[in-house]
């Protein structure tokens, strides 16, 4: 490689350069960060937002931004931590704690995300909405749900806790593979990402999909579906972030109203510096994974070094910044 | 909730929590509301956790000519500009929870104040922690005499995170424990962040850690998960851990063994004595002991103490609850 | 069954302020190629997306294969054999050329209830399209990276690939290069012979009479009359759709060229594969023609010397004197204008209003002593430049995107001439233009001309550059070839030059 | 009026009948909602909602998106309080109050803003970054910036109070017209609306904010400075949220790092309401405040009803839905 191909190389993998980097800077400074347990966290911590992302990044490349992912996370994790209580707990969300087979909670709050994702789809193919607005107003609603659901009596907007050991072993439980031992969360996460791999690039829906990002009238005039496509995305996104707020209720063993709470913002963050376009069009889902690994390596990271919270959040700014300002160097074409 | 106003003979009565969606508050939300039941209009509304929002709120109530407003402030040095409001409209203003400053408090002889004192939940934190080194000298791993510890810490800046954090500490020196802090970090209350940041500690101390200090339950609980990963709690592998609020789970994780102790805030007394004192002043009466069946200190405060919740009295402490 | 393969009866539509058809007809047999006429805004292309799904027209009916028939939209047009070549592209940048070409019709392979796009057959069918229509393009380039006339070819297979029995093909010519035209010319023929009808739509004469079997003549909304193209001849054709007698296409000249006013010399791109070492002088009151393939970098030429394009070496002069020109705003101190080839793109602010997108270039000539702007004298100026060039608009605070393109393209004339500009960079000035439109476009350029300024006109249409220039340039593959004086030019002459540097 | 101009004025001016139909809905449902004082306080809480909402409605013009105008807020409440406390109050931000005259505090908190914004351009400008990742990296470093402040001893983190009357005045004080009595604050919003409506309408900076918002090459093209036309809006919209954090310290005596949280989104959602194009070149001054406006009526008057939070949340969503697929029709192209 001469030197002019190894800076194409370097402008075109950026993000990922940004990624080694900054897991290189960490070690250096702390070198005990390179250790089988951090790159463990890491990746757990980062399988759920990972998922989340995958959704919220279908709707940023149809040049849309969905705010309810958050919520959505919180209203799933509810449904699933109420649903999913040992019979003998003393504080059950349910008078009468229901017996459910472990898959019935899980099936509903996928359900109950994809219905969210329904509304806004709904909203934004039909009503030409824009998708902020449009989602905004479902992320409010869906707040406004499930706090109703959650102070209902007898829980009373107290936390939900006691969950069933097969719930939360989806959370933290692992595969022991003798030598090494892989997390069920991380596994579930990589599923998904390939499925998802294969949704963006390989299925009619995920070409739509950047199409209609792309340039929405060359969709149209393409004799393209928009709304019944824009429709199946949002669902699609829904239960993606439903399965999320399954794994935030079974990993940390309980729920509130509150979880969830401005994962939105995590998560087009995450997808923007992994790649993807606000404008539309643009996307992929490797990106995506290394987007919401830079975030996680940020707060894992600093948290390991020690640095003060305050401190914390301006060289995550800074660092935000400077890896976007690396990466977009890729689109700005010499004139 | 409830249709407009204006309606039927009850006295009108507005409160405004800081925060709905804050657990310990939603625990004396609950309480004002049972309470109200046949005896008065309780008018129940969010500031959202923003300043300016709860100003917009009190300025609604005194539209609407309450005869009492509640209120659960946001900032407490905001206080002197809504008991200003009150003075001018005349209504008798009841704080709970968060304590106004003196001066502000003496602005005028209307107002009052419902709460515990946020210093005491630390200095018992510190009290539940100093029983148990004493008791359990092994407990210092690295054999120094010396508490290891890690603090996880609720929202910057908000007034309960800042007392706690500071005085669990100086209650462990008060009691003679040597401590030594290895990280503090925010987990913004929260139960996931509080998972989150525990792993990065453990992942760079390892076992060098001694005890884990939490600004309330929710993020104690969540560290206890990522602790559990890290193999604590097993095969007489422990290291203890203290929150605030005795939430359900909480008092579950007492009786599990896996958390040490935690603080109650006790949610129903503070919802009695904020309900009874301002029915008595929306009647238009003067509050005494006998009316309000709580002591009043200065002729404005009454204090509901904290309680210490461990494994022994968790039950106990849970059928007041 | 009907000898007309379609039939569109007294169609109406009216836009906000506008009523752009007003009962028209069109009758197309199948096997012919029907062509649509009419100056800038007369209504053809919305009378093709009322046929296409895009509109709804609010009376009048449509009757397919002697069925009436409602459209409601692209889908089922194309479900009904009816396919479209727009006359605004539509590629999705982002994506690779044979995802535009198949977009909505991907090939698919089925596991059981899944299915997947069928990449290796799409790129298949993609060369196997290509090879027959003899296009040249990478399917698997992004069509971001492809030119114009590129994009239009792909658009151009796309219609055809359909297998359609109608064709409507709005202005596909505009950004092809004269071998691309023969070939356009060749598939038509073929579709022809398959018994594909095509409605065809262009302001270029020529290729209307050697290709049209009849011709449809709107103006202005209304229907005019259908002719058999044989009947027809470029002056009767002007005269039905102008409404009025031209007896000639070019205005007489009137400047003379003066002392030399620009000289470049040596100017080569930052980039490779762009121009090298370009020279050539300007003088007072001078009209340049550039001449060349489309390709030969003329357009990159002119944006350097507007500060929009990095140089890597070479000098400028403005009376003698060399100057710098980083950025547009260089240039406009320098008295620069520039009209840019693509007008939608870096042209129209398309929701600011007339008056917005006709002052936006001399915004602060227009500020009073308070700093702040004179929306008077900004409403007069405009209303001035929609009168001197008969621009067609409702009134100055119409949004610019409503005007048809040849309006729009006057609003920004009459944007760069409020910069009071000694020398105008005119890139393609009359693509996409009506003849009379573009008339008057000539008239302003010999009045600017004869008034003292310098014109630089960049045209791929060989007889507006020896109708309107005082010399020509003509380039090939970034090399300057050649000047050749317009008395002295020939049409075989600058071809020669043209292709020069092609190897 | 026929028929036909009757519904094309009422798409034309929907937003401003939401905002009617809104407060006649409420009033019949509660009469004593049409009071003086009903409507003099819904104009005191718009008031520094409409001044942050006409600067983050710039940037979204500009076909950007400001998601550090909250903490911005928050920032300058901060710095202007505790430049502002009483000389005897007994828990100062300093050690030594400083005795400045009030214009003092409230150049510096302006400036403030203004800096964070100059920031945010800069960064949008010269390194191309897309607005949204610039303005979550200012965001996150503003936070942090404030709350180091904030953290600062003496004060360690507590609540600023004690502010001098004469700055509080600001915020609660009113100018009596004998019959009447016009809050501070309210005249200081609707001066600042009516420069901002110069600026939107008669300056050159508006016009070219349009331009870049509406076609970035075309404005190029054009010879505007794009780069410095960008700088000066985010500067402008960034002294503007001064203001804002000035006023929220004043009417509620005091500040912490945490006022502002969120304000962004209430700012963008308003402006959007109000007809603001998320994707730039379109929106209005009286647009703008008529959005702010239809949030204020719709938190205020579903408080007044007297309905449950969770259940104004839903209703809030609805409305936003409601209100702006109304206000939609008018740029929905005729078919
Ligand atoms: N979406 C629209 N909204 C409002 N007016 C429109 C719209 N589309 C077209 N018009 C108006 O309708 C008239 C006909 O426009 P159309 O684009 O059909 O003209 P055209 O004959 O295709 O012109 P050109 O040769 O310039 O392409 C014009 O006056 C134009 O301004
Ligand atoms: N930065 C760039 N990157 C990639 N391709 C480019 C770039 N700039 C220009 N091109 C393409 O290179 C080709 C050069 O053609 P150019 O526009 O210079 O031709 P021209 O001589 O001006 O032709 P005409 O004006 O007749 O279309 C164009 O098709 C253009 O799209
Ligand atoms: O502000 C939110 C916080 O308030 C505290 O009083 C409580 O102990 C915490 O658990 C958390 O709810
Ligand atoms: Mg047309
Ligand atoms: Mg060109």
């Amino acid at each position: 490689m001469n030197g002019k191909s190894i800076s194409k190389f370097m402008t075109q993998n950026a993000i990922y350069i940004v990624l080694v980097v900054l897991v290189a800077a960490i070690s250096i400074y702390s070198p005990n960060f390179l250790s089988f347990t951090s790159m463990r966290d890491i990746l757990i911590q980062s399988s759920p937002r990972v998922i989340i992302a995958l959704g919220s990044a279908m709707i940023l490349i149809t040049a849309g931004c969905d705010l309810s992912a958050g919520r959505v996370v919180g209203l799933t994790a509810v449904v699933s931590a109420s649903l999913s209580q040992m019979p003998n707990y003393p504080h059950p969300f349910f008078e009468q704690v229901p017996d459910l087979p472990l898959i019935l909670p899980i099936l509903i709050a996928i359900g109950v995300g994809a219905l969210v994702g329904l509304v806004s789809g709904l909203i934004v193919a039909y009503l030409k909405i824009v998708p902020f607005i449009a989602t905004l107003g479902t992320m409010v609603m869906t707040y406004g749900v499930c706090s109703l659901y959650f102070d209902m009596p007898p829980n009373n907007s107290q936390p939900i806790g006691g969950l069933r050991p097969e719930f939360t072993a989806i959370g933290t439980g692992a595969i022991d593979l003798g030598v090494i031992s892989i997390p069920y969360i991380v596994i579930i996460a990589a599923v998904i990402a390939l499925i998802m791999y294969v949704v963006y690039n390989k299925t009619v829906l995920g070409k739509n999909m950047f199409a209609i990002g792309g340039n929405p009238q060359a969709a149209v005039v393409s004799g393209i579906n928009v709304a019944t496509t824009l429709i199946c995305i949002y669902v699609l996104a829904g239960a993606l972030y439903g399965v999320g707020g399954i794994l935030e209720a079974a990993r940390t063993g309980g729920a509130t109203n509150n979880y969830g709470n401005m994962y939105e913002l995590d998560a087009i963050a995450a997808a923007v510096v992994g790649g993807v376009s606000v404008t539309g069009g643009i996307g992929t889902v490797p990106g995506i994974i290394a987007g919401v690994l830079i975030f996680t390596v940020i707060n894992y990271g600093l948290t390991f070094v020690g640095m003060g919270p305050y401190w914390q959040l301006i060289i995550k700014g800074l660092i935000i910044v400077v890896a976007v300002a690396f990466d977009v160097r890729k689109y700005l074409a010499r004139k | 909730g409830g249709s407009g106003s204006g309606s039927g003979e009850l006295p009108q009565i507005g409160v405004a929590i800081y925060k709905f969606d804050d657990t310990f508050m939603s625990g004396v939300r609950a309480r004002i509301d049972a309470d109200a039941k046949g005896k008065a209009k309780v008018d129940i509304v969010d500031s959202q956790n923003s300043q300016p929002t709860q100003n917009e709120k009190i300025d609604l109530f005194i539209n609407k000519k309450y005869k009492a407003i509640g209120v659960n402030v946001v900032d407490r040095t905001a206080a002197g500009v809504l008991i200003d409001k009150a003075k001018n409209a005349n209504i008798p203003m009841v704080f709970m929870n968060r304590e106004p400053l003196k001066e502000d408090m003496a602005k005028w002889d209307k107002v009052y104040y419902v709460g515990a004192k946020a210093e005491q939940s630390g200095e018992m934190q510190g009290k539940i922690l100093s029983d148990y080194f004493k008791k359990h000298p092994e407990a210092y791993k690295s054999g120094d005499k010396v508490m290891h510890y890690v603090m996880i810490t609720g929202e910057p800046g908000h007034q309960d995170a800042v007392l706690r954090s500071q005085h669990v500490i100086e209650s462990l020196k008060k009691e003679g424990i040597q401590v030594q802090e290895l990280a503090q970090d925010t987990g913004m209350w929260d139960r996931v962040k509080g998972q989150e940041k525990m792993a990065a500690f453990l992942s760079r101390f390892g076992d060098k850690i001694d005890a884990v200090i939490c600004n309330n339950d929710d993020m104690a609980l969540g560290a206890i998960e990522a602790l559990k990963a890290a193999g604590y709690f097993q095969n007489g592998k422990y290291i203890p851990v203290v929150g605030v609020d005795a939430t359900a789970p909480a008092v579950q994780a007492l009786k599990d063994g896996t958390l040490l102790g935690t603080v109650l805030n006790n949610a129903k007394k503070q919802g009695d004595a904020v309900f009874n004192l301002s029915l008595v002043l929306a009647k238009g009466e003067t509050p005494t002991k006998d009316n309000v069946g709580f002591d009043i200190v200065d002729g404005k405060y009454i204090w509901v103490p904290y309680e210490i919740v461990t494994k022994d009295n968790a039950d106990k402490i849970l059928g007041d609850k | 069954m009907s000898e007309y393969i379609l039939e569109m009866q007294h169609i109406t539509k009216t836009f906000p302020g506008v009523k752009a058809l007003n009962d028209v007809s069109l009758k197309l047999r199948p096997g012919t190629v029907h062509a649509l006429m009419g100056e800038n805004g007369a209504g053809k292309s919305t009378l093709m997306k009322c046929l296409f799904g895009i509109y709804t027209q609010d009376e009048g009916t449509i009757v397919l294969n002697g069925e009436p028939v409602t459209i409601p939209d692209s889908r089922t047009a194309l479900d009904m054999g009816i396919s479209m070549i727009h006359q605004e592209l539509y590629p999705v940048l982002q994506r690779n050329v044979m995802e535009n070409l198949w977009l909505g019709r991907f090939p698919v392979k089925r596991f059981g209830p899944l299915s997947f796009v069928d990449h290796k057959k799409m790129k298949e069918d993609t060369m196997k399209l290509f090879e027959e229509i003899d296009v040249d393009i990478d399917p698997e380039e992004l069509a971001g990276h492809l030119s114009v006339s590129k994009l239009q070819s792909i658009e151009i297979a796309k219609a055809v690939s359909h297998k359609a029995r109608i064709i409507v093909m709005d202005e596909p010519t505009s950004s092809l290069t004269s071998d691309e035209v023969e070939h356009l010319f060749k598939i038509i023929n073929n579709l022809k012979a398959k018994g594909v009808a095509i409605i065809y739509i262009s302001h270029k004469m020529e290729e209307i009479l050697r290709i049209a079997d009849e011709v449809t003549i709107m103006r202005d909304g209304n229907y005019i009359g259908t002719w058999p193209s044989e009947e027809l001849t470029t002056d009767l054709i002007i005269k039905r759709m102008v409404g009025r007698e031209m007896t000639q296409l070019f205005p007489e000249k009137t400047n003379t060229p003066g002392e030399e006013l620009l000289r470049v010399e040596g100017l080569t791109s930052v980039r490779e594969n762009s121009f090298k070492d370009v020279s050539f002088t300007l003088r007072k009151g001078e009209i340049l023609g550039v001449g060349g393939l489309v390709g030969a970098q003329r357009t990159e030429v002119i944006e350097a010397l507007f500060g929009l394009r990095h140089l890597a070496k070479g000098k400028i002069f403005l009376h003698g004197k060399e100057i710098t020109i980083k950025s547009p705003r260089d240039a406009k101190k320098h008295r620069i204008a520039l009209l840019t080839e693509e007008r939608r793109a870096t042209g129209i602010f398309p929701m600011l209003n007339i008056v917005d997108n006709n002052t936006m270039a001399s915004m602060k000539k227009y500020r009073n002593k308070a700093g702040l702007l004179n929306d008077r004298l900004r409403e007069l100026d405009t209303k001035d430049g929609v009168s001197s060039l008969r621009i067609k608009t409702p009134d100055t605070h119409t949004r610019i995107q409503s005007l048809s393109g040849g309006n729009q393209q006057k609003v920004l004339i009459s944007r760069w001439l409020n910069t009071e500009p000694d020398i105008l960079l005119l890139d393609e000035p009359t693509r996409g233009i009506d003849v009379g439109a573009k008339y008057e476009i000539y008239t302003i350029i010999n009045r600017l001309a004869s008034e003292g300024k310098s014109v630089i006109m960049i045209s791929s249409e060989m007889a507006e550059l020896l109708g309107m220039s005082d010399r020509i340039m003509v380039m090939s593959n970034g090399l300057m070839e050649g000047i050749i004086d317009a008395s002295e030019a020939t049409e075989e002459r600058i071809m020669e030059l043209a292709t020069a540097g092609l190897v």
